[in-house]
């Protein structure tokens, strides 16, 4: 049964040093507070699972949060390269960060197969590229009645899952709309799970017979945090911030700018920031 | 009626060209999306649109900065969960025409997105393979776009993210793959493609203006010809209104940077 | 893309003889109009795919269409026996039909992995049960991570699947709410597609974003058939007729009163008598 | 206050007993669904009932008549397709308890709900497995409602559709099954439980009014007891009205054969 707590306390219970954690978000409402929140936690020696780790990650992995990656696609969407991602893999700053690089669909598949209860994904996948040469974990099986030969990977399995929906009802489920990525899955492929949502309502009303709705019971820790996906966007709520996605290439290119920003807007801030950011994006459009 | 246009402009317009009414396309960031909405705003206004967010059939007003945002998922038909779509649609076998790109690309269009350099000891870490290993194998066809130069377009690839046509000639089907693969690649300066036999990636039509000396020397192999060479249609004025239109309803919604794709 | 024709034309377009058919629904949804059509055209030889085979394959065996079957629970949900199912396989009448038997977790996965392009699915199952003993098509792989070994079984690819869907739009694009089933995975995992609808409608209109639709391309035919479920039923428009199910038990039991019932309801009549089923049902509530 | 009962009521009655109010249960068609929705109605307002047609937190006010009702869907939390729900509900190990019941059972309570006679040559076919061979090992423990008789329970099994016990002991570990397997068997008679050791089904309670003569009577193999064996206590008054009244709204919304069961 998930349990509505503050941010911070929220964090402290599900995230813990040495997890596996999967913060995942697939451009749309990813979980920017709740990382914040980590890297001011100081957590340590994390191995991070996610599809398309951006902005929050690299900011994770440039504070030292992280010794490892598992990862298919690490960029500045729409933008170009992630600096402190770079800086880890090319130059060991601010620490060495092994990685296991995947395919998407290979990523997708894990977690499906997680939250399936199964200890590995099949599927269709890996043909031709060098990505086996360089990631042991991808291995394959052949099908007993055609002969063809299927890529395996292991399932995801995280300690710990975060993600941020659009809201949560009076008894605790959680609903999601619009682009879902994979963060159902890793809700239920995970031992504990973090879900920051936009706000907290009765009732979730009115809605598809089909919603994706995370039971109660599948979610160990809510926080309410307005505006926790900024510069990521909730549908309904906000829209993406695309201008930070182009700045953040300039402060994150130098180690200096890097944590000279990271003092002055995550230390050194609460999680009541993402409120705030919202609302000046509002302002901006009107 | 043939406008002053620039490179990429008749890049875009010669692979929005190739795409077919009848075509589900798997769309890629940047050029491919400009490409895709092109012709979906021209020519083939039945084209069904999807982007690996999960967002089907998909009618953007403007184009997304991220494959993900929020215009995808409002104009589309319906967005399902990224397990869904690779697994029911991209591996499935539903999309007829996925585009791709990439840093480096060899005379098999086989293209690399994973690094420059040793993988262990990389000189450049780019992004990675994404959604690229199972795009190039599960859609019907692959159509290339990428700007042409001697960094990217090599003899040899530092990494192999996703399978073009192998080592040539029969390659893919030795690996049991059973889609065409990169079927033309499009690049600023010309049009590409795989030679019947061999599959070595063979210039079929050159853009106007350009030389086959320019394009030599933007090229790390020897650059081969098809039997009759044609010269790309310039773009139209009507093309180059869309596209250009486009790029401005982007810049207005994203601001300025937007258009620097 | 989908093109929408009269039921019969449909019907005629969609299944063959000889064709492997899954004409799916869970309870919710069951394609009886369409059913009825199969037989009227007097298709034989078919193999019949089904999780929960009910009246209407009882209705398509009695008449001699099938020649086997794959499911895995046949029953008259809620009342008890399949007469003619039974009598088929107890006593050959009319003829033999031969069976495939699953649980419903490998008839499930099975059309997933049909959906999905693979040649066969794997999942936990079976364990400790006959019926890997009596269906050879059972068969199993090694998890290359943890040794444990999954269960398998072949892929479903059916040649036509047939379902019943709340409406179309003009486009041809289908939409499905409520009690979903395998009905999508078991259009996308088949070669051609018919789906009866109870309208078309110019545009869903405001729907959720996740809706479950199936775009016109992974469609060959629709068919509009008002009340083309009953006595399933069709959330929004009419509920189960009950009723029927339970009388069916009764007509089945005789092959005397079976034949009967056939000519009279389905041999000598029209899709229409559908729509007049519902009338009558709402006329009946009122 | 013992107000008169029949026996599938006390059947019924003391299956909903054994649920918590934090079970999430896979609820099947019959006297499942009548306990687990009476336990909803007394002492577990919370429980969590899920419907093998994809109904998650469902409240229904009348009994499905089948799996997947419409009343099923109106009045749950959300509905989920059915391969999702045997893949992330069902195989994802996140439903405590399912229900089971079957036309055979024996004494390490594997059951059979396939065929009775040989399987290529049946004397009566039964509806088949369904759900119940992945519910048997992938629910956290399983109840069985069964009414108790000589023709259902039977020394050995013609067909065993559903692991149990297997053949006792420690046979389920060996199968690399990880969750209890059969831990409650509720007949009109008495109640069994697995001996912690044998796990052979042993009768820990007897209802009101039984005695072990019936029971041996009406049991296919030499019935055991436990060192303590309980009078059931009673149907409440309010367990007996809770459970009518469902049946009697059942009836009105369904006709009249609805309470068969």
């Amino acid at each position: 049964m998930s349990r509505v707590l503050s941010l911070a306390e929220a964090v402290e219970s599900v995230v813990r040093d040495g997890d596996t954690v999967s913060m995942e978000g697939f451009t749309h409402l990813i979980p920017h507070a709740a990382g914040h929140e980590v890297i001011r936690q100081g957590r340590k020696h994390l191995t991070l699972i996610r599809m398309t780790p951006d902005l929050i990650y690299d900011q994770m992995i440039g504070m030292g949060c992280a010794d490892r990656l598992v990862f298919s696609w690490g960029g500045n969407p729409g933008v170009g390269s992630l600096h402190r991602l770079r800086d880890a893999i090319e130059n060991g700053w601010p620490h060495k960060l092994e990685i296991e690089e995947h395919s998407h669909a290979a990523m997708a598949n894990a977690y499906e197969a997680g939250a399936a209860g199964l200890p590995c994904a099949v599927f269709r996948g890996y043909i031709g590229t060098d990505l086996p040469k360089v990631n042991p974990k991808i291995k394959s099986i052949t099908c007993p009645y055609t002969g063809e030969k299927l890529a395996t990977v292991p399932a995801h399995r995280p300690d710990a899952a975060v993600i941020h929906a659009l809201k949560a009802d009076r008894e605790g489920n959680v609903l999601l709309e619009g682009i879902l990525g994979v963060q159902k899955e890793a809700v239920l492929a995970a031992k504990r799970s973090l879900v920051t949502v936009e706000e907290v309502v009765d009732d979730f009303g009115p809605r598809s017979l089909n919603a994706c709705i995370l039971p109660s019971w599948t979610v160990s820790a809510i926080a309410v945090v307005p505006g926790g996906a900024f510069p990521s966007y909730a549908q309904g709520y906000y829209t993406r911030f695309n201008a930070f996605y182009k700045e953040w290439d300039g402060i994150s290119r130098e180690r200096d700018s890097f944590l000279a920003w990271m003092k002055e807007n995550v230390l050194g801030k609460t999680p009541d920031v993402f409120a705030a950011h919202v609302r000046a994006l509002r302002i901006a459009a009107e | 009626m043939s406008a002053a246009y620039k490179p990429n402009e008749i890049m875009t317009i010669a692979a929005a060209r190739a795409l077919r009414n009848e075509d589900v396309c798997f769309v890629g960031i940047g050029m491919p999306s400009a490409a895709s909405n092109v012709a979906r705003l021209t020519h083939a206004p039945g084209i069904t649109l999807i982007y690996e967010s999960g967002t089907v059939a998909t009618k953007p007003t403007v184009l997304p900065l991220s494959i993900g945002d929020g215009e995808l998922c409002d104009t589309a038909l319906t967005t399902v969960s990224v397990p869904e779509m690779f697994r029911y649609w991209l591996q499935g076998g539903r999309i007829t025409v996925g585009f791709l790109g990439g840093a480096q690309i060899d005379k098999y269009a086989n293209l690399n997105t994973t690094v420059v350099g040793p993988y262990d000891k990389p000189k450049v870490r780019l992004p990675g393979g994404g959604g690229a290993p199972e795009i190039a194998n599960s859609c019907g066809e692959i159509f290339i776009i990428m700007a042409q130069g001697k960094r990217g377009f090599v003899g040899k690839l530092d990494f192999v993210t996703s399978l073009g046509h192998g080592e040539g000639g029969k390659h893919r089907e030795k690996l049991g793959v059973k889609t065409k693969g990169p079927t033309r690649l499009v690049t600023d300066l010309c049009i590409f493609e795989p030679d019947p036999e061999t599959k070595e990636m063979t210039v079929v039509s050159i853009h106007p203006g350009v030389t086959r000396e320019q394009i030599q020397d933007n090229t790390g192999w020897q650059v081969r010809y098809a039997n009759k060479v044609a010269e790309t249609a310039p773009p139209t004025a009507q093309e180059l209104d869309v596209l250009r239109e486009l790029h401005a309803r982007t810049a207005r919604a994203h601001g300025e940077a937007a258009q620097k794709e």
